[in-house]
C-alpha cells in the first residue's frame, strides 16, 4: 500500500492565516501524491488540534504525518508526542514552516501563500520517504572516573564524593598532587602552598567514596555517555601498600640514588627523598614509597636487598607486576595538567649548558622549605646570588614553540621577585614583554612589586651567555636585551636566571584524548564544548575537561572549573538516563569500498575504521547526526538518518516542481 | 510581470534556520523568493543537492551556515566552505555564473542578517535573470532529435517533461 | 540453442570491439554460445536485413559508443526494436564517455575546431561537412552531428551496462555469460563490474586523508604503496565502480572513473568534488584558494567519462 | 631623528606599511609585538639611530622618513640573527633589505657609504659576472673615501703582497645571457 | 662523491688559500668537486641592497646551470650558500616569484625547476664525509691544540637546516676529530660585520675585536673559520683591530679545510697557509710540528 500522508494547515489564529490564503492551501494540499487528507485548525498545537491528528492515525487513515505550522524549534516535539500516543514512530512526521518563515516575514498574501504551497509539496514528498527511527536512552552509571589528581583532579573527586558519588581517581605518578605539591607559596596572596593542599590529599586518601589508584594509568576506555567501560594500569610499585605504614626506614638505608646527591646544587634538587626508594615529596598521597628501578641497585645489578631487610613491615616485594582493573563509569573527567616546557631547545638561553640558569619550576623545589635547600634560594656553589634575572615568556608567545600565553608565569614571576626580596639581598630583574596581571588581586599584587624595588624591564631577552666583556662581569651570566622602553640595548650581568617555562600539554594527553574521542586544538589542549558557554564540556558527552589539561590557567581558574565540571557530572548522574540522537548516521557496510576519505571528518571521531573488514564503521553512540561524512562519501555508503539524499533530493523537487 | 526569481536555501539547524525563525519572530520582512530546506548542519550539504536543485529549476541556490568557529558540530561549516569553493570554481563550465550559488554565515541572533542576505540574493538573482537549467538543455537538444522513418517511435521525448 | 546477437558501435573508439575480441581463447566459447547477426567492425552484414527481422528476434544487441549523431541514433532505436536485450557495452555507451567531453562545447564550436582551427588542418575556405547535397546520381547524406552528445539510455531503454573504457574483456565474457547461463539480474542492473568502489580492490595501503596540496601524475615520482589521493594525486578510485582490476593503479596512475559511479550516486563527478572537498586540509579562505589552484580542471577531470550521464548533462548556452 | 613635537597625523605616511609588505612574507611585520628580542640579539643595533625594534613601531605608526632616513638599515649587517630569534617569524632581515632599496630609490642615499659600494658591486657584476675587489675598492675609494684613501692602504697591500689580490678580472663567458636575463627582469619590474 | 662545485668570487680573490686548502684535502677525502662552468657572482648582500629580482635573478641562473647535473651544488663562502638557498627556498615558496625568475631566466635561454640543493662545505664535510672517517685519515693528530670555533652568521641562518642557528656544533666536531679541544666559545656564531668593513669599518672593527677578545680569553690558540669574508675580516685586519682597540691581539686565523689539512699530514705550502695575515704564532707551530 502506498504511504498515505495527513496533512495539517495550522491557523495559528490569524498568524498564519492572516496571510496565507488557508483554502487555497488546503485544495492545493488534497492534490498532491500520497495524500490521504487534509485538515486545517485554528491551533493546531492545542490539545483538540493535536487529538485531530491522534485521532486520524488511530483510525489508520494515515500513517505519516505533516503540519504546516510554526517552526519545527517551536513544536516539533509536541507533534512528534502526538505521534508516539498514537503508536506512530514519531519520525514518521515532519513539519512545514509556514509562520516565521513565511507568514511573519512576507507582506503580499498571495507570494506567502506561493511559497507555503511550495514548502508543503516539499514535505508532503519528504514525508513519504520517511523512516521509523528508534528512540534510545541509556542509563547513567553514577559512578565518575577522573584521570589526573592536581588541584583540578582533587578538587573534582571530592565534590562528588561529597554529594555521595563514587569516583575513580587514577593518577600518573606514586602522589598525587601534581604541580601545586612542588609549590611554596601561591600568587597573589601568597598562601603556602601545602597549607591548603595537604588537608585535601589527605581527604581523597580517607574519603570512603574515593578509589584512589596512584601510579597508575588508563589504558583503554570503551563506550558512551552513561556506560563507559575503563581499564586501568596498576605500576608495580614493589611495595605493598597494603603492609607498608610509611615508617621511612627503607629510604633513609637505600644506598641508590635516584637523584644525584653529590655534584652542585643544583644538579641534586628535590623535595622527597633523593634515594632509589622514595616518596615523591613528604606529604604525598598515599605515604606509600615507590621504588625507582632505573637506579635501584637491585634491579640494575642484582644486589642490594636492603630495604627489604630492613622493613619491618615486609612490604618489599620485587616480584611485584603490573596488574590490571576493570570497572564501569558513567562519566569521565579529565584534568591531566601541564608538564614545563623545556628551555634547552632554545640555545640561546643557554639552559643545560650554563650553570645558574633555571626554569621556574626547579625555582619553586629550591624554594619549598622541605626541598633539598630547605627553602633557601642558592647559587650552584651554594652561595647565594646578588643579582637574579627573571625572563618571562620563554616558549610562550613565540610561533617557534608556543603561540599562545601561558598566563599564569608573569604573576609567578612576580611571587618569584617576591620571595627573591624576601629571603635574599639579590637585585631582582623582571624582564617581560606584557605584564599580564587580570585576576582578582594581581594588579595590587603588581602595585606592591614596585614597591619593593623589583627593576622591571620591557624587552624579551635576546641572548644569556658567559661571554665577558669587562672585569665587573666576571663569572656572570651576561643578558643582552633591549630595555624597549628607554630604547637601549643593555647587557646585565646576572648572578642567576630563572626562565618562565611555558605551561605545555601533559606527554600523554593525545593518548588520553583519543581514547575519551575528544579532540585537542592547534596548541595541544583539549578543545572544549564552547569556549564561553561550555568551558567544562567536550564534544563527546560524559567527558569533561578541567584545569590545564584545557588550557593554561592558575589555580582559582581551576578549582573554579573543577567545581563546574563535578556540578555539571552530577546534573548527569541525577537525570539517571539520557536519551541519544536517533537520527544518526550509518555506514552500509556493503556499500563500503573503505576509502577512508569520510575517516578524517567526524567532529566526535565517531568513524572508526575496521582493518579486518576494511571499512569503515560508525559508533552510533557518538555520532551526533551532522552528517558531514555523508554528503563527503563518494559511494554514498553513509546514510543520515532522518536527512537521507531521498528525502532531501524529494523536498528538492518538492519545492521546485510544485505550481 | 517581473522575473522572480526561484531561490533554493540550504539552512543549518542551528545557527542559519534559527536565524531565519529570528527574523519571523522580529517580523522582518523579506523577498517572498527564497524556500528553505533545513539540515542539522551545512557540513550535510552535498554540492549534489545544490546542483540538483539548479537542474530542478532554482535560478539560485544560498548556503548558511554558523560562523567559523561557531558550529554546533564544532567544524561542518569549515568542510561546507571548502565544498562550496570549489564548487564555485566549476560552474563557469557547467555555463552556470558562480553567484547563483552563495555561502554566507548566519548566526542564530542574526535575523535582521539572514533577511538583508536574502533580498540581496534576490536582487543578485533578479538581475542574472532566470537560469532554466533543465529547460536549456533540452532546447540546445532539441534539434538533435531526429525522427527515423525506420524507427518510428523514438525516445528523445525526455524533453517534453521538462 | 545459441543466441542471436547483434554488435553495434555507435560513437565510438573502436576499443570496446577490441576488447570483445580480446578475450582470447574465450572468444570461442562466445562464438559456441552465440550466432552473430551484425558486427560492422568484424564482419560484413547489411543494415537492411537487420531492417527486415521481426521485432525482438535478436536475443540481444550489444551497442558499445555514444549517441553523437543521427546514425547513432538510428541504428540504436533499430537495434532497440529488434532486440529483447539491450546492453550498454564500455563506458560510451553507459556514460557518455570521453566522447562525452564534447558537452562542453556547441556543435558548431566544435565542428569549427575539428575541421577549420585545429592545428594539423588546413582548410582555408572553412568548409565544414554539409549534411545533404545534390550530384548527379541523386541527394547523398551524411548523418547529422548533435549538439549534444548523450548516453545510450538517453535515447532507447537499456536493460544492462557494461561499463569499463574499454571494459575489461574477461568482464565481458562473465556479462555474456549471465546471458546464456540465464542469471542476469533485474534491469537496469551494472554487469560485468563490482558493487563498491574501486579503493576496495585498489592494492595501495589507504590511510586518513587530508590534503594540502594537489599534484600531477607528471610532476613527482608517487610513492607505489600509498593512495594516491593522499600523496596530492587526483584519484577517482573512491567514486568509481571497482571491476577494471585496478589496472590503472597497477600501471601506476590514479584513477580516472572509467567505470562509472556506484548505485545511488546520480553524479559522479560532483560526489568526487565533495569527498575531495571535505578533506582538504586548511580552513582559511586563502589558504583553501591556495590548494583550489592546484586542481587542474578539475570539472573534466572529475567528468572524465560521465558528462553526459551527470545531472546537468552539458554545458548551457 | 624625532622631532620632539606633537606629531600631527596628516605627516604620517600610512600607506608606508602596505609598500613594505609587498615583499614576500612582508605582511608579517604587522604582527610584531614590539618584543625586542631582534634589538637584544642585533650585533649593531647599539649603533643604529632606531634599533630593529624600533624601526618596526615606525613603520606601522607611519613614519616613512625617519625609517628612510635613518642609519639603522645600513648598520644591518644581514647576519640574520633577528629573523630566527624573532617570535613572530617576521623576516627582519629581508624588511632591512627592502628598506635600503626604497632608500635608494628615493634618493635618501647622501652620506650613506654602503650605497656607493652596493651600487658599484652591481655594477661589476653586471659588468663581469663576477666581482672584483680590487677594482671595486678603487671605485668605492675614489668615490666615497677620497681623503680617506691612506686607510685602505694597508689591507689592500698585504692581501696584493699575499697574493690574495687579483689585478684583473675575471668575466664569465656567457655574460650576455646574464645581461639578457637582468634585461628581463627590468622589463617585468622589480617585485 | 661527487658534487658541483661552486666555489663564488672570494674564494677565487681573497680566499685563495681557501681553494688551495679544498683542493688538497679533497682528493685524500674522497670529494670530486667539479666546478660549475661558466658561474656567475651569487649577488652577496650587496646586489640584494639595490636590485631584488635582479638578485634573485643573477643567483638563479647558477642555479639554472647546475641543474642538468643533478647533483648537489656545493659552495665553500658562507654568504654564497645563504644567498642560493635563500633565491631556492622563495623560489619554491612564493609563486610569483617563481613565474617572474622563471621568465627571466627564459630570456637568457634557461630554465630552472627547484630540484637543486644548495649546501655549504661543512655540510659536506660533516654529514657526507663524517668525523670518524675524517679521524681515520689523521696523520698528525693536533693534541694541545685550543681552536676557537667561529662559524659567523650566515652559515647557519635563516634556518638552513643541518646545524643549530644559535649554537652549531658541527665545526667543533670536526676540530675534535683531528685531536684538537673546541673551546667553550660563546661568540660562535656572532656577526664579524662582513660586509660592513668596507662601508663602516670602526664598527666592523669593534665587533672583530670582541670576536677576537672572546677567542682568547677561552684560552684558544687560533680561530677557525670556514667563510672567506670572516677569515679576512679577523685575518687581514687584525693588526687594525689593534691599533683601534687598543689591544695586541695576535692570533692566526685559519680555514677549517687548512686544519684538516696539517692534520692529513699535508705540506704547510698546498694549504696556502703561507698567504694568512697574522702568521702562525709559536704555540701553535710548536703543536703542529710535533703532532
Ligand atoms: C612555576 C609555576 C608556578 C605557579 N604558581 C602558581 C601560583 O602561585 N598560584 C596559582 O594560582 N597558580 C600557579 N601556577 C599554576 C598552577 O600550577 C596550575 O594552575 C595548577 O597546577 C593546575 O592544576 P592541574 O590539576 O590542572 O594540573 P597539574 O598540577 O599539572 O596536575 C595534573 C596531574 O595529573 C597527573 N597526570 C597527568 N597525566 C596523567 C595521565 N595520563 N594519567 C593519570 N594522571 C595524569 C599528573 O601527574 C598531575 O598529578 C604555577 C605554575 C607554574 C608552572
Ligand atoms: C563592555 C563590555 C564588553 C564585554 N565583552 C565581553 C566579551 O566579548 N566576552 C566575554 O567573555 N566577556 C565580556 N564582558 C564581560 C561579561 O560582560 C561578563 O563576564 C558577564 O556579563 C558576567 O555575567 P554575570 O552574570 O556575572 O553579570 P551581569 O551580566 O552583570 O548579570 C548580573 C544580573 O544580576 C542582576 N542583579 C543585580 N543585582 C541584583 C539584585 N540585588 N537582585 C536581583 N538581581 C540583581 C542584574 O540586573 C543582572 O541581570 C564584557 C564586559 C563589558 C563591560
Ligand atoms: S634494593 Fe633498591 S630500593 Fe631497595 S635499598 Fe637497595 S637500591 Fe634502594
Ligand atoms: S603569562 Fe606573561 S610571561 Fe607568561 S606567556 Fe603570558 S605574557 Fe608571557
Ligand atoms: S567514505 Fe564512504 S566508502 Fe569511503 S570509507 Fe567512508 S563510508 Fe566507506
Ligand atoms: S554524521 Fe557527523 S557526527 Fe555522525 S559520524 Fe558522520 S561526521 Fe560524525
Ligand atoms: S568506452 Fe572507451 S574503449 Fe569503448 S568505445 Fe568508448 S572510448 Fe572506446
Ligand atoms: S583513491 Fe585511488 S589510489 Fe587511493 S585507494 Fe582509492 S583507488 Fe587506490
Ligand atoms: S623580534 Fe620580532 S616581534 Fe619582537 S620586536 Fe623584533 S620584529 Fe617585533
Ligand atoms: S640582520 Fe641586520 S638587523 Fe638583524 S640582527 Fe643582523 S644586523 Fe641586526
Amino acid at each position: 500500500m502506498p504511504e498515505r500522508v495527513g496533512v495539517y494547515i495550522c491557523h495559528c489564529g490569524s498568524n498564519i492565516a492572516g496571510k496565507i490564503d488557508i483554502e487555497k492551501l488546503a485544495g492545493f494540499a488534497e492534490k498532491l501524491d500520497n495524500v490521504a487528507l487534509v485538515r486545517d485548525y485554528k491551533f493546531m498545537c492545542s490539545d483538540p488540534g493535536q487529538n485531530l491528528i491522534q485521532s486520524d492515525l488511530e483510525a489508520g487513515l494515515i500513517d505519516r504525518v505533516v503540519v504546516a505550522s510554526c517552526s519545527p524549534l517551536m513544536h516539533e516535539n509536541t507533534f512528534r508526542k502526538v505521534c508516539e500516543r498514537s503508536g506512530v514512530n514519531p519520525y514518521l512526521f515532519t513539519m512545514t514552516n509556514i509562520r516565521e518563515q513565511c507568514s511573519w516575514v512576507h507582506i503580499d498574501e498571495a507570494s506567502s501563500t506561493e511559497k507555503a504551497m511550495d514548502l508543503l509539496a516539499a514535505s508532503v514528498r519528504r514525508a513519504v520517504y520517511l523512516e521509523p527511527l528508534e528512540k534510545r536512552e541509556v542509563a547513567i552509571n553514577p559512578r565518575t572516573l577522573v584521570i589526573g589528581g592536581g588541584i583540578a583532579g582533587i578538587q573534582a573527586a571530592l565534590d562528588l564524593a561529597e554529594a555521595g558519588k563514587e569516583v575513580v581517581l587514577v593518577e600518573r605518578e606514586p602522589s598525587i598532587g601534581g604541580h601545586m605539591a612542588k609549590f611554596d607559596k601561591t600568587f597573589p596572596t601568597l598562601d603556602c602552598a601545602a597549607c591548603i593542599l595537604t588537608p585535601r590529599m589527605v581527604q581523597i586518601g580517607q574519603h570512603a567514596n574515593i578509589h584512589l589508584m596512584s601510579y597508575a594509568e588508563v589504558e583503554e576506555i570503551n563506550g558512551y555517555v552513561g556506560n563507559f567501560n575503563i581499564k586501568v594500569r596498576q605500576k608495580a610499585r614493589y611495595v605493598d601498600a597494603d603492609l607498608c605504614n610509611g615508617c621511612g626506614m627503607c629510604w633513609e638505608k637505600c644506598p641508590g640514588t635516584r637523584v644525584p646527591r653529590k655534584g652542585n646544587v643544583h644538579e641534586k634538587l628535590s623535595l622527597g627523598p633523593t634515594s632509589s626508594i622514595y616518596m615523591p615529596f613528604m606529604q604525598a598521597i598515599p605515604a606509600i614509597p615507590v621504588i625507582d628501578r632505573e637506579s635501584c641497585l637491585y634491579f640494575q645489578k642484582g644486589k642490594c636487598r636492603i630495604c627489604e631487610q630492613v622493613c619491618e613491615r615486609n612490604a618489599i616485594n620485587y616480584d611485584m607486576e603490573d596488574s590490571f582493573e576493570e570497572f564501569e563509569v558513567g562519566n569521565i573527567i579529565i584534568a591531566t595538567g601541564f608538564q614545563p616546557f623545556d628551555p634547552s631547545v632554545i640555545k640561546r638561553y643557554g639552559y643545560g649548558t650554563l650553570p645558574n640558569v633555571l626554569t621556574s619550576v626547579e625555582f619553586e623545589i629550591m624554594n619549598c622549605a622541605s626541598g633539598s635547600t630547605g627553602g633557601k634560594i642558592l647559587k650552584a656553589d651554594g652561595t647565594e646570588p646578588k643579582s637574579i634575572g627573571i625572563v618571562h615568556c620563554v616558549g610562550s608567545r613565540d610561533k617557534h614553540y608556543h603561540e599562545y600565553c601561558s598566563r599564569v608565569c608573569c604573576m609567578y614571576a612576580l611571587k618569584f621577585a617576591h620571595l627573591i626580596k624576601e629571603k635574599t639581598d639579590a637585585e631582582v630583574y623582571n624582564f617581560y614583554i606584557d605584564l599580564r596581571c587580570f585576576g582578582k588581586g594581581y594588579e595590587e599584587f603588581y602595585d606592591r612589586l614596585l614597591g619593593e624595588d623589583v627593576r622591571f624591564i620591557r624587552g624579551k631577552v635576546g641572548e644569556i651567555s658567559r661571554w665577558v666583556a669587562e672585569e665587573d662581569e666576571k663569572d656572570q651570566l651576561i643578558v643582552r636585551v633591549e630595555d624597549t622602553l628607554v630604547g637601549a640595548v643593555r647587557r646585565i650581568p646576572l648572578d642567576m636566571v630563572v626562565l618562565c617555562t611555558a605551561l605545555e600539554k601533559q606527554d600523554g594527553l593525545d593518548r588520553v584524548a583519543k581514547m575519551c574521542s575528544v579532540s585537542v586544538g592547534k596548541d595541544g589542549f583539549i578543545i572544549e564544548k564552547h569556549p564561553k558557554l561550555g568551558p567544562v564540556s567536550t564534544a563527546t558527552d560524559g567527558v569533561f575537561i578541567v584545569g590545564v589539561a584545557q588550557s593554561p590557567k592558575d589555580i582559582p581558574d581551576t578549582v573554579a572549573q573543577a567545581s563546574a565540571a563535578s556540578s555539571a557530572v552530577l546534573s548527569m548522574i541525577t537525570r539517571e538516563k539520557i536519551e541519544i540522537e536517533a537520527a544518526t548516521a550509518e555506514i552500509i557496510e556493503e556499500k563500503c569500498s573503505g576509502c577512508r576519505i569520510c575517516n578524517n571528518l567526524c567532529p566526535y571521531l565517531a568513524i572508526n575504521f575496521d582493518e579486518e573488514k576494511k571499512v569503515s564503521i560508525i559508533n552510533e553512540a557518538l555520532c551526533k547526526g551532522c552528517g558531514t561524512c555523508v554528503a563527503a562519501c563518494p559511494s554514498n555508503a553513509i546514510t543520515a538518518k532522518h536527512f537521507n539524499d531521498k528525502q532531501i533530493f524529494a523536498e528538492i523537487e518538492g519545492l521546485l516542481s510544485a505550481r | 510581470m517581473e522575473f522572480e526569481p526561484k531561490l533554493v536555501g540550504f539552512l543549518c539547524n542551528w545557527c542559519s534556520y534559527t536565524g531565519a525563525d529570528l527574523a519571523g519572530t522580529a517580523r522582518i520582512s523579506y523577498a517572498p523568493n527564497l524556500r528553505a530546506i533545513r539540515v542539522m548542519c551545512s557540513g550535510r550539504i552535498d554540492p549534489t543537492f545544490i546542483i540538483k536543485a539548479l537542474y530542478e529549476g532554482a535560478d539560485g541556490v544560498l548556503i548558511a551556515g554558523c560562523h567559523p568557529g561557531d558550529c554546533h558540530y564544532q567544524e561542518g561549516n569549515y568542510k561546507a566552505l571548502r565544498r562550496y569553493k570549489l564548487l564555485k570554481r566549476i560552474l563557469p563550465e557547467y555555463g552556470v555564473e558562480p553567484e547563483r550559488v552563495h555561502l554566507e554565515w548566519v548566526a542564530a541572533s542574526e535575523g535582521e542578517k539572514f533577511a538583508k542576505v536574502v533580498n540581496e540574493f534576490t536582487d543578485k538573482i533578479k538581475k542574472l535573470g532566470p537560469l532554466n537549467m533543465k529547460q536549456s538543455i533540452f532546447d540546445s537538444m532539441k534539434e538533435d532529435i531526429v525522427v527515423h522513418e525506420s524507427a518510428g517511435e523514438e525516445k528523445g521525448g525526455e524533453a517534453d517533461e521538462a | 540453442m545459441k543466441l542471436k546477437v547483434g554488435i553495434y558501435w555507435g560513437a565510438a573508439c573502436g576499443g570496446c570491439d577490441v576488447a570483445i575480441l580480446d578475450t582470447h581463447e574465450k572468444l570461442l566459447d562466445i562464438a559456441a554460445k552465440m550466432d552473430i547477426y551484425l558486427w560492422p567492425i568484424a564482419l560484413d552484414f547489411k543494415y537492411d536485413d537487420v531492417k527486415k527481422m521481426e521485432d525482438g528476434y535478436l536475443d540481444a544487441a550489444i551497442y558499445s559508443g555514444a549517441i553523437r549523431n543521427s546514425e547513432n541514433e538510428e541504428i540504436a532505436i533499430l537495434l532497440r526494436k529488434k532486440s529483447k536485450v539491450m546492453i550498454a557495452l564500455g563506458a560510451c555507451a553507459h556514460l557518455g564517455g570521453i566522447p562525452g567531453l564534447a558537452n562542453f562545447y556547441t556543435r558548431d564550436e566544435m565542428l569549427k575546431r575539428i575541421y577549420i582551427d585545429s592545428e594539423s588542418t588546413i582548410n582555408e575556405e572553412g568548409v565544414i561537412p554539409l549534411e545533404s547535397w545534390n550530384v548527379k546520381e541523386g541527394e547523398l547524406d551524411l548523418p547529422r552531428f548533435y549538439n549534444t552528445v548523450k548516453t545510450l539510455d538517453q535515447v532507447v531503454d537499456v536493460e544492462y551496462y557494461i561499463p569499463g573504457c574499454p571494459p575489461v574483456p574477461l568482464q565481458i565474457y562473465s556479462a555474456l555469460s549471465l546471458i546464456w547461463d540465464d542469471m542476469l539480474p533485474p534491469v537496469g542492473s551494472v554487469i560485468g563490474a563490482g558493487d563498491k568502489a574501486l579503493c576496495e580492490s585498489c592494492p595501495r595501503v589507504k590511510e586518513e586523508k587530508t590534503i594540502s596540496e594537489f599534484k600531477r601524475i607528471q610532476q613527482v615520482l608517487p610513492d607505489p604503496e600509498k593512495c594516491f589521493l593522499e600523496q596530492g594525486l587526483v584519484c577517482l578510485g573512491a567514486a568509481t565502480r571497482s571491476g577494471c582490476g585496478a589496472r590503472c593503479i597497477k600501471s601506476g596512475v590514479p584513477c580516472r572513473g572509467c567505470y562509472g559511479p556506484l548505485d545511488d550516486v546520480p553524479d559522479l563527478g560532483i560526489k568526487m568534488l565533495s569527498a575531495i572537498a571535505s578533506v582538504l586540509e586548511p580552513k582559511e579562505e586563502k589558504e583553501i584558494d591556495d590548494v583550489l589552484d592546484t586542481i587542474v580542471d578539475p570539472l573534466r577531470t572529475f567528468h572524465r567519462f560521465s558528462m553526459p550521464a551527470s545531472i546537468l548533462r552539458r554545458k548551457k548556452e | 631623528m624625532l622631532k620632539k613635537e606633537i606629531v600631527y597625523e596628516s605627516t604620517l605616511d600610512h600607506d608606508f606599511l602596505e609598500e613594505i609588505y609587498s615583499l614576500p612574507g612582508g605582511h608579517e611585520i604587522k604582527k610584531c609585538i614590539q618584543c625586542g628580542t631582534c634589538s637584544g640579539s642585533c650585533p649593531t643595533s647599539h649603533v643604529m639611530d632606531h634599533a630593529p625594534r624600533k624601526i618596526f613601531s615606525l613603520i606601522r605608526a607611519g613614519f616613512r622618513e625617519e625609517v628612510l632616513d635613518s642609519n639603522t638599515i645600513w648598520f644591518c649587517s644581514s647576519c640574520y640573527t633577528c629573523s630566527v630569534r624573532c617570535p613572530k617569524e617576521i623576516k627582519i632581515t629581508d624588511v632591512m633589505y627592502a628598506l635600503k632599496r626604497l632608500a635608494i630609490k628615493e634618493g635618501k642615499t647622501k652620506g650613506k657609504k654602503a650605497v656607493v659600494l652596493s651600487k658599484n658591486f652591481v655594477k661589476l657584476v653586471n659588468k663581469y659576472g663576477r666581482n672584483h675587489e680590487t677594482e671595486l675598492m678603487t671605485r668605492y675609494i675614489i668615490q666615497a673615501e677620497l681623503f680617506n684613501a691612506f686607510k685602505f692602504i694597508p689591507q689592500g697591500w698585504k692581501l696584493f703582497s699575499k697574493g690574495r689580490l687579483p689585478l684583473f678580472p675575471h668575466k664569465i663567458k656567457n655574460i650576455d645571457q646574464l645581461r639578457k636575463i637582468l634585461k628581463k627582469v627590468d622589463e617585468l619590474g622589480e617585485i | 662523491m661527487k658534487y658541483t662545485y661552486y666555489p663564488g668570487c672570494s674564494v677565487k680573490a681573497t680566499a685563495n688559500l681557501y681553494q688551495e686548502s679544498i683542493d688538497a684535502i679533497s682528493p685524500i677525502l674522497g670529494l670530486e668537486l667539479e666546478e660549475l662552468e661558466d658561474w656567475n657572482c651569487c649577488g652577496a648582500t650587496a646586489y640584494m641592497s639595490v636590485k631584488e629580482l635582479m638578485s634573485f635573478a643573477i643567483s638563479a641562473r647558477n642555479l639554472a646551470l647546475a641543474e642538468p647535473f643533478h647533483r648537489d651544488v656545493v659552495t665553500p663562502c658562507s654568504a654564497c650558500y645563504l644567498v642560493l638557498n635563500k633565491t631556492n627556498q622563495y623560489f619554491t615558496e612564493y609563486p610569483d616569484l617563481r613565474k617572474k625568475l622563471g621568465q627571466a631566466l627564459e630570456a637568457g635561454g634557461l630554465s630552472y625547476s627547484g630540484n637543486i640543493r644548495v649546501r655549504h662545505i661543512l655540510d659536506v664535510l660533516f654529514n657526507d664525509v663524517g668525523p670518524e672517517k675524517i679521524s681515520s685519515l689523521v696523520k698528525k693528530r693536533l693534541d694541545g691544540l685550543r681552536v676557537a670555533p667561529y662559524y659567523g652568521c650566515q652559515i647557519v641562518r635563516p634556518e638552513m637546516g643541518f646545524d643549530d642557528p644559535d649554537d652549531p656544533q658541527s665545526m667543533d666536531r670536526l676540530i675534535e676529530s683531528l685531536g684538537a679541544t673546541s673551546v667553550e666559545y660563546p661568540l660562535k656564531t656572532k656577526c664579524c660585520g662582513a660586509s660592513l668593513m668596507g662601508t663602516e669599518e670602526d664598527l666592523a672593527l669593534r665587533l672583530c675585536c670582541e670576536l677576537l677578545t672572546g677567542a682568547e680569553s677561552a684560552g684558544a690558540h687560533c680561530i677557525v673559520t670556514l667563510c672567506p669574508l670572516c677569515q679576512m675580516n679577523l685575518d687581514v685586519y687584525q693588526s687594525k683591530v689593534n691599533r683601534l682597540c687598543r689591544m695586541k691581539h695576535n692570533i692566526p686565523v685559519l680555514y677549517i679545510t687548512q686544519l684538516i689539512g696539517i692534520a692529513l699530514g699535508l705540506p704547510s705550502k698546498d694549504l696556502g697557509l703561507d698567504k694568512l695575515a697574522v702568521k702562525l704564532t709559536k704555540p701553535v707551530k710548536e703543536i703542529l710540528q710535533g703532532a
